[in-house]
């Protein structure tokens, strides 16, 4: 479709988050607590941290929580009885103020989600939520996503995108359905964008580290690269920050709870960081060392998801680098990865 | 609306406060029934995860006993309960679990009547509190769908 | 060439250690752990005030003690974990070489635990001012101010378990976490889940946290999980005695007893 | 585990009365995986018990609940009943709906649901119960007696009597204890040498013992039905095969004036030297401190007479290691011998000695033949004073407890004198003359009507010398507590029985706990007298307290028995509720990761430490094991232990929480 | 050095001897003995009698006194008052509340800091170690050294030597170039505070004790204490009369006996102010002998303890 370019003045936002939530969208949206920023609902648009640059962990959380019921049920001795989760008991829900990347994010998310059987329970809520993501502005020395393909104004995965282009302007593109049918609620706020807006000239200046093609040729051939893997993770200590704040991860875990008439089972958010992540009920673990488990992580966004899935397993937020208690700089390794002759 | 009828859980050791709890039996003394008793070998056996469980699971008081100083049948298991118990009151306090709901006391298999009074007394203290409810609040029950996820 | 990384370089070439650790400046002018195993990578090992991380973690880990013999530069915190290391039979005395970074820039070597003891006895090991005072506000609060803190601190928690990937004292391949039959720990990060594995984790502390603070630096979600153990530190100190940390043939606070014990809660 | 029985128990009217018990039953029916519940009127009768035998072949039951009275009663009951009818014991358990819920709650739904919630707890637990055997442990059938005196006399020659081999060592070069230093014994007045002797030659002949003299036990290490013991071998600097006895050696040394210990310092002894003249073995020993060859490096006297060759002057110390199934502690005690005793002048005038000194003295083969002579000038004395309690029954003197035997040898010693002082007049300052045995009561009469012996009630609170007289000032209690003195010619101090010296040093290599006054601690005063908390290890004699010969004879032969059920069967069969720790294949072995922990808790020293070693012997891991024989099921390392890698069989972790989990989640 | 000093009643009274052999003594160790201002009456046997608080509150008092002059050590050498200040000493310690109430009643701060010497701690601690240089004139005579009842009783509290077979003050006879002789009744009561009332029982205790003494050819009998001299010295005719014997040996108090022996002449210790004439022998001076250490004395005091 078509996009359609509109302008939206910045002091027009309260009434706009106001109208979502009388139309009862709950809004998800960026939210200071202490140093950390999470993405959390909200209820009017002073909650919104607007000015900062990441939240620490990504959006994924409004499609893929860290904790999610997938069914609950009942005990009794004649056998167990299930009731599955209704699955579109799921909200419509608005995801605004989100970063490209965060939106890009998704587009991982749903190639693995939606490879056969289908996660109806990923697959539903990302229905259901429409993401108004707003470009960068500035970018810190962590960001790459030039690199692999993305940008301070990379639409991909946004329902519509907000750029400020001026104090009180703020440029609206309409990307999808979604976003019509979304910006259709405020359509009195907007006025038509004149032509000739150059949206980069508002952008942020990430400067292209490493070529993506090039890197995700040298990973899939450096499996049995030892030496490199061992360097690079010898100050990893195997926890799973990165994992976890990193939009494009998806590996979970399923737990049982329960007393002794009901339960639950929750899927939970997992890392292959974790030596427990592989290892075997006979005590082998394939992947006994920290220095494959690095090389995992490396390979799975950059050689097995290219490879199947057709889509780099990274948007370069470098959040995980942020969040990594040893400086794990993804983008260092990438870099030198891409290095090699 | 009905009293309030606490559940309590009494952690004890098997040579001194079952026996003494044996004892209050056959010499036909009467406590209230809310306390519930599971028997461990030795207080020094009783991990502080247990005492986690049973607020987790509903319980709105606990009992700890064991044998006196020194009357321990293995000689120090009780020694290395009470230091845990010292270090455990202490970070349960910091981090605002209530340890009033926790009753520690040494009973001896002689000790019938004291059996009687720590059990009356604790159960009188946690009627007089009420429910735990922040822990009712984070329960695994809570996890469970509308209809009948009441903690019956 | 800094007189560090010539002592580094001499060190290995004549074969007494095989790896060193030390620290390296990382990226976005961080600092981060180095392990340099020949001159090339001796080259980067740097020293300055700002390097504070407490590396006597990485001692333990498989790929690293693999090298051969380890040669650490050490801060205070790194050698009261070696020292409580020591006393749980995890390295044994000679197996490290220990470079002790004094704070006025000048290196000390420790070739025995026994060096090490003398030394800790003449340095304050006690809790930062700063973090004195935030325990002493919590302790001011009420009982039920303290649980809403807790709760609301724990509700951030992921679970990514990088407390305890960061913390030396954390060496047990399988964690309580990780036991399943019975699953004592709930796996997932809701605040049950969450205030089980905090209480877990401060309890299997105490006695043993040498307050060096990784556990909060590595937090992702800025919990303040040191406070957790550093407040169990005066009491058990006050009660037992005992002091993490500070002694290679310490015995383990909870393990042993005294008959006098005092206490005011047991009828 | 599916098929579940449950049993609940009315036990006549006790729980039926207050618990709605077919309730219970039919309740309790419903949980999962119960397959047959019922309740009857007497489950510990026999056909309750048949009942439940015939429902468990019937339902093929593989877990029983009982719910009944406490299983500190009837679990043993119940689970011989599981084990006859082909279930595994431990797949048994019981609820204690009696005791702890009908006899001390009213008759109300508020009873039964508290019985439901019990049984459930049970229930939910059996099924993460294990079927366990009782843990057998091989025995070495041969045990060793420390200490030589009559008690250790008695146990050896008992357990040797029960065909089982026996070691026994004592550390003077003879035994024969304190018994052998006395003249005669009360009440019978036996000449202690002749009922003692032959018991004696009993020991050295008898060929299930082994007899080491001049030795010490030095290191024991194991555990019951396993000890391995290092005993050290004095050198006795002569090779005892050769030595005939013929004692030529012990007449030519010219070293005679070394105080004989035997005779209390009374009588002296050559450098080579046989204790006493009955002794067994009959053959001398080298006193190296005081001999002039290894003072000197010259004499060699005995060497030269010897006409066998039989002295080694370089005869090093042996050690010899013996596995043993069980240790009987016969070390005896000791006469208090303080080097001053101001207030009675002891240590400073030669006529004032003790009770064993005065043995020695009415000994016909101590320092005088047998005759009362004053150690200062060999006069006889015709006024002698007996002081009772000199040193026990004196918190002051840090002796609280009564030594027991001094009433009665106190008694003897004025008896005896007055048989060889005729017209000599003995007095016996007493508090309370305790004399309980068969016969003591009569032979105290007897002396002081027969023998005119005046028995003072009152403590003596001085001696001191005057013109050559002993003048003991006491008070008569029973005179309206005048002041009296009596000038006397001799004074013996029946001084306080106390613990051997060398005691608490035994007690730390055995590995047995000892009172505060050194003595050995029995396991319970007054239902295990002869047995220790240590299992395998037994007590017997005067080493526990101060007993009298008939006493200690009477425990050895207890302690005798106790050895001798312990190797009647060829196995120890222990209950298996005790600790392991987890193992797993290679790569990890096990998760427990060394720290060690769980052995520093450990009141009974029964985790040890296990190597794993690669293929070329390299140890890469360090893991803790549990000793079967020795752990007796406390849990503390359970409860300890971070990595949940140690757990322990009938209170594991998944028992507990599960039952938790029952009790809770009604 | 400055050391603190308690009179008590009789140093001013019937034993005006003591307190000058015991000045003198002190000044030839240049020892300043400083009296503590304004005390008062340690209460001795009576005060406990009759009331408790009382008997606490008039050593607290002096005690309290002498914290305020900032004396540590007091020496008492009354063996009477040396047991009240002792025993009132160890009650206040053992017993805080007590404490506080009685300073409250003297209304003086009482923290029992001070240390309570009787007249042998007090020469053991400070003249001792300088005595034997400063033996001029040896005391060359057998002397029998009597302890009484209040130096060594109750043994629990005072912890001062043994209570059977005290040594102590035989040990300084010898250092003097004494004989200090075994007898028996070191310990034994001289009738006390019957002196007055029951003159026959004093006549007849501290008969036996002369008898002793003097059948054992002892020439001097040595005490240190104002209550047994006064019996052993006033009472000796009552004792001769009970004895029908003629017994002329003087008492001496410890603390002349070291005069004498440092040099001192009869008047400046008050010898003339005996009952019983204090003439003895004049001996040919021998070389001073060395004072011969006890047959090894094995203390057994951890018998007791």
């Amino acid at each position: 479709m078509e996009k359609e370019l509109k302008i939206l003045k910045y002091s027009d936002l309260p009434k706009l988050i106001e109208r979502f939530r009388s139309q009862g969208f709950p809004v998800l949206a960026p939210v200071r607590k202490g140093k950390v920023v999470e993405i959390e609902q909200v209820q009017t648009i002073d909650e919104i941290a607007l000015d900062v640059l990441l939240s620490t962990q990504s959006a994924k959380k409004a499609a893929f929580p860290k904790v999610e019921k997938v069914l609950d049920y009942t005990l009794a001795k004649s056998g167990v009885t299930q009731q599955p989760v209704d699955l579109d008991s799921f909200q419509e829900t608005i995801l605004f103020g989100v970063r490209p990347c965060d939106a890009s994010g998704f587009k991982s998310l749903d190639a693995i989600f939606g490879e056969e059987p289908k996660d109806q329970f990923y697959l539903q809520k990302k229905a259901k939520s429409t993401i108004i993501s707003f470009s960068c502005p500035v970018a810190d020395e962590y960001c790459f996503c030039t690199s692999v393909g993305g940008g301070p104004g990379n639409t991909t995965g946004s329902d519509l995108q907000f750029t400020g282009i001026s104090k009180d302007e703020i440029l609206v593109e309409i990307l999808t359905e979604k976003g019509t049918k979304l910006s259709a609620l405020f359509a009195d706020l907007l006025s038509v964008a004149g032509s000739g807006i150059d949206k980069s000239k508002f952008l942020a200046d990430v400067k292209v580290v490493f070529d993506v093609d090039g890197v995700v040729k040298k990973t899939t051939a450096s499996f049995n690269n030892a030496a490199l893997w061992l360097d690079q993770s010898l100050r990893c200590i195997g926890c799973g920050a990165c994992a976890f704040v990193c939009p494009t991860c998806a590996c979970f875990d399923f737990q049982d709870e329960q007393n002794t008439k009901k339960g639950v089972r929750l899927r939970l958010w997992d890392s292959c960081g974790f030596s427990l992540f592989t290892l075997h009920t006979s005590g082998h673990n394939p992947r006994e060392v920290q220095s494959q488990r690095w090389r995992q992580r490396i390979l799975h966004k950059f050689a097995y998801m290219p490879e199947q899935l057709h889509v780099v397993g990274c948007e370069g937020c470098g959040r995980c680098s942020r969040a990594c208690p040893v400086d794990m700089n993804i983008k260092e390794h990438l870099t030198s990865i891409g290095a090699i002759v | 609306m009905q009293e309030f009828e606490p559940k309590i859980v009494a952690f004890v050791c098997n040579w001194c406060t079952y026996a003494g709890a044996d004892l209050t039996g056959t010499s036909r003394i009467k406590y209230s029934a809310n306390v519930k008793i599971i028997r461990f070998p030795c207080t020094g056996r009783i991990d502080f995860m247990i005492l986690m469980k049973a607020f987790e699971n509903g319980a709105d008081g606990i009992i700890v006993s064991g044998c006196h100083p020194n009357d321990c049948h293995y000689s120090t298991g009780n020694f290395h309960a009470r230091r845990r118990w010292i270090v455990f009151r202490n970070l349960l306090n910091f981090t605002g679990i209530d340890t009033e709901r926790i009753q520690f006391s040494w009973v001896s298999a002689a000790e019938g009547f004291k059996w009687a009074d720590v059990v009356n007394n604790t159960v009188k203290k946690i009627k007089e509190i009420g429910p735990y409810e922040n822990y009712k609040k984070i329960a695994v029950s809570t996890l469970f769908n509308e209809e009948g996820a009441s903690n019956e | 060439m800094s007189e560090l990384i010539k002592k580094v370089k001499a060190l290995l070439n004549d074969k007494t250690i095989n790896v060193f650790v030390g620290y390296e400046k990382g990226s976005a002018d961080r600092i981060r752990a180095c392990f340099a195993r020949n001159e090339a990578q001796a080259n980067k090992v740097f020293f300055d005030a700002s390097c504070t991380q407490n590396l006597a973690g990485y001692l333990l880990k498989h790929e690293v003690k693999h090298f051969g013999k380890l040669g650490i530069l050490a801060n205070v915190a790194a050698l009261r974990s070696i020292m409580q290391l020591a006393s749980e039979f995890q390295i044994k005395d000679g197996e490290v070489y220990v470079l002790f970074a004094n704070p006025d820039g000048t290196f000390v070597e420790f070739n025995d635990f026994h060096s090490i003891e003398a030394y800790l006895q003449t340095t304050d090991t006690g809790i930062k001012a700063e973090e004195q005072e935030r325990i002493a506000s919590l302790e001011a609060m009420s009982n039920n101010e303290r649980w809403l803190f807790w709760n609301k601190e724990f509700e951030k928690c992921i679970k990514c378990y990088a407390c305890r990937a960061a913390c030396p004292m954390c060496y047990c391949h399988r964690c309580t976490t990780d036991v399943n039959q019975p699953q004592w720990i709930p796996v997932a990060s809701h605040e049950r889940g969450n205030l089980d594995y905090h209480l877990m984790r401060a309890m299997h502390l105490a006695g043993r946290c040498v307050n060096c603070g990784e556990c909060a630096t590595a937090c992702p979600m800025d919990i303040p999980l040191n406070l957790l153990t550093y407040q169990l530190i005066s009491p058990i100190k006050e009660t037992f005695g005992a002091t993490a940390g500070m002694k290679a043939d310490a015995t383990y606070a909870l393990s042993t007893y005294k008959p006098d014990d005092k206490e005011n809660f047991i009828i | 585990m599916s098929r579940i029985g449950v049993f609940v128990c009315h036990c006549g009217e006790n729980i039926s009365a207050t618990v709605n018990c077919e309730k219970v039953a039919k309740i309790t029916g419903e949980l999962k995986g119960v397959e047959f519940s019922t309740d009857y009127k007497y489950m510990c009768s026999d056909p309750g018990q048949t009942l439940l035998k015939e429902a468990i072949k019937e339902h093929k039951l593989d877990g029983v609940v009982v719910a009944a009275c406490s299983p500190r009663m009837h679990e043993p009951t119940f689970r011989k009943a599981c084990a006859e009818a082909g279930l595994n014991p431990f797949l048994c358990e019981m609820s204690n709906i009696r005791e702890h819920c009908s006899w001390v709650h009213p008759k109300d739904d508020l009873t039964t649901e508290k019985a439901q919630d019990l049984v459930r707890v049970m229930v939910e637990k059996v099924k993460k119960n294990k079927a366990l055997n009782s843990i057998k442990v091989p025995v070495t059938k041969t045990a060793l007696v420390i200490g030589g005196g009559i008690a250790g006399i008695q146990a050896a020659l008992d357990i040797a009597n029960c065909g089982h081999k026996v070691i026994m060592v004592e550390k003077q070069p003879s035994i024969g204890g304190h018994m052998s230093q006395l003249s005669e014994t009360f009440p019978t007045l036996d000449c202690s040498q002749c009922i003692l002797t032959p018991r004696m030659v009993e020991v050295a002949q008898h060929p299930n013992i082994t007899l080491h003299t001049y030795s010490e036990v030095e290191v024991v290490d194991g555990f019951i039905g396993n000890f391995k013991v290092k005993i050290r071998k004095k050198s006795k600097s002569l090779d005892e095969h050769l030595c005939t006895g013929c004692g030529l050696c012990t007449t030519k040394c010219p070293q005679k004036k070394i105080p004989n210990e035997f005779e209390r310092g009374l009588g002296f002894r050559p450098a080579i030297y046989v204790p006493f003249p009955q002794a067994v073995p009959n053959k001398p020993v080298i006193d190296r401190e005081n001999c002039t060859y290894y003072i000197k490096g010259k004499c060699k006297v005995c060497e030269i007479v010897c006409p066998t060759k039989a002295i080694r002057f370089d005869q090093e110390d042996e050690i010899v290691e013996v596995a043993v199934g069980a240790i009987v502690l016969a070390t005896g005690f000791d006469v208090l011998q303080p080097d001053f005793f101001p207030e009675y002048g002891y240590g400073k005038y030669k006529d004032v000695i003790d009770g064993l000194q005065f043995e020695r003295l009415a000994s016909a083969s101590g320092p005088t033949q047998g005759q009362i002579r004053r150690p200062s000038d060999g006069k006889e004395p015709k006024k002698i004073v007996f002081v009772a309690c000199a040193g026990s029954r004196d918190p002051a003197k840090g002796i609280e407890y009564c030594s027991k035997i001094c009433c009665m040898y106190t008694a003897k010693h004025a008896m005896l004198y007055k048989h060889k002082v005729h017209d000599g007049t003995p007095y016996v300052f007493y508090m309370d003359i305790r004399a309980g045995g068969k016969m003591y009561e009569e032979f105290v009469r007897r002396t002081i009507v027969e023998d005119g012996t005046h028995y003072v009630r009152g403590r003596v609170s001085t001696i001191y010398e005057k013109n050559g007289k002993l003048i003991v000032r006491g008070a008569d209690t029973l005179m309206g507590g005048i002041p009296i003195e009596i000038e006397a010619d001799m004074v013996v101090l029946a001084t306080a029985g106390v613990a051997n010296k060398g005691a608490e040093e035994l007690a730390q290599t055995v590995h047995v706990s000892y009172d505060s006054y050194k003595f050995f601690a029995e396991a319970h005063p007054k239902l295990k007298p002869v047995e220790t908390n240590t299992a395998g290890i037994f007590l017997a004699g005067a080493c526990q307290a101060p007993k009298d010969i008939p006493e200690s004879v009477a425990a050895a032969s207890g302690a005798a028995v106790k050895v001798a059920a312990l190797f009647s069967n060829d196995e120890l069969t222990r209950d298996p509720l005790v600790a392991l720790v987890n193992r797993q294949p290679a790569p990890v072995f096990s998760t427990c990761v060394g720290c060690f922990l769980c052995q520093s808790v450990c009141p009974y020293q029964a985790i040890e430490r296990e190597e794993i070693k690669n293929r070329n012997g390299e140890v890469i891991k360090t893991l803790a094991r549990v000793n079967e024989g020795l752990c007796q099921g406390c849990g503390t390392c359970v409860a300890l232990c971070r990595t949940k890698a140690i757990d322990i069989h009938g209170y594991s972790n998944q028992q507990v929480y599960t039952e938790i989990m029952a009790l809770l989640n009604d | 050095m400055k050391v603190g000093f308690y009179p008590g009643c009789s140093m001013k009274g019937g034993a005006r001897e003591y307190q000058e052999s015991v000045s003198a003594l002190a000044k030839v160790f240049d020892i300043e003995l400083v009296e503590i201002p304004d005390w008062n009456c340690c209460g001795a046997t009576a005060a406990h009698n009759l009331n408790k608080e009382l008997s606490l509150s008039l050593p607290a008092r002096i005690m309290a006194l002498a914290e305020r002059e900032g004396i540590s050590d007091i020496v008492v050498p009354c063996a009477a008052c040396y047991n009240r200040l002792s025993i009132v000493k160890h009650e206040l310690e053992a017993d805080k509340s007590l404490s506080t109430r009685v300073a409250s009643i003297i209304d003086l701060k009482y923290e029992g800091t001070t240390q309570i010497l009787n007249i042998i701690q007090f020469i053991d601690k400070y003249i001792t170690d300088r005595l034997e240089e400063k033996v001029v004139k040896p005391f060359d005579y057998k002397a029998a050294c009597y302890y009484g009842c209040l130096l060594v009783r109750p043994h629990s509290i005072l912890k001062f030597d043994r209570v059977e077979d005290p040594q102590s003050m035989d040990v300084l006879v010898k250092k003097a170039g004494g004989d200090a002789i075994d007898w028996a009744y070191k310990t034994e009561c001289c009738g006390a505070g019957m002196s007055v009332s029951r003159t026959d029982t004093v006549a007849r205790l501290s008969g036996n004790i002369m008898k002793d003494a003097v059948d054992r050819a002892a020439e001097v009998v040595v005490v240190a204490c104002p209550m047994c001299h006064s019996n052993l010295d006033m009472r000796r005719p009552e004792i001769n009369k009970f004895l029908n014997e003629k017994i002329d040996i003087p008492i001496l108090y410890i603390s002349q006996v070291l005069g004498l022996a440092v040099g001192l002449d009869a008047k400046t210790l008050g010898l003339n102010r005996h009952m019983t004439e204090v003439n003895l022998p004049v001996k040919p001076v021998r070389e001073i002998p060395v004072a011969k250490e006890p047959k090894k004395v094995v203390n057994t005091q951890k018998l007791e303890a």
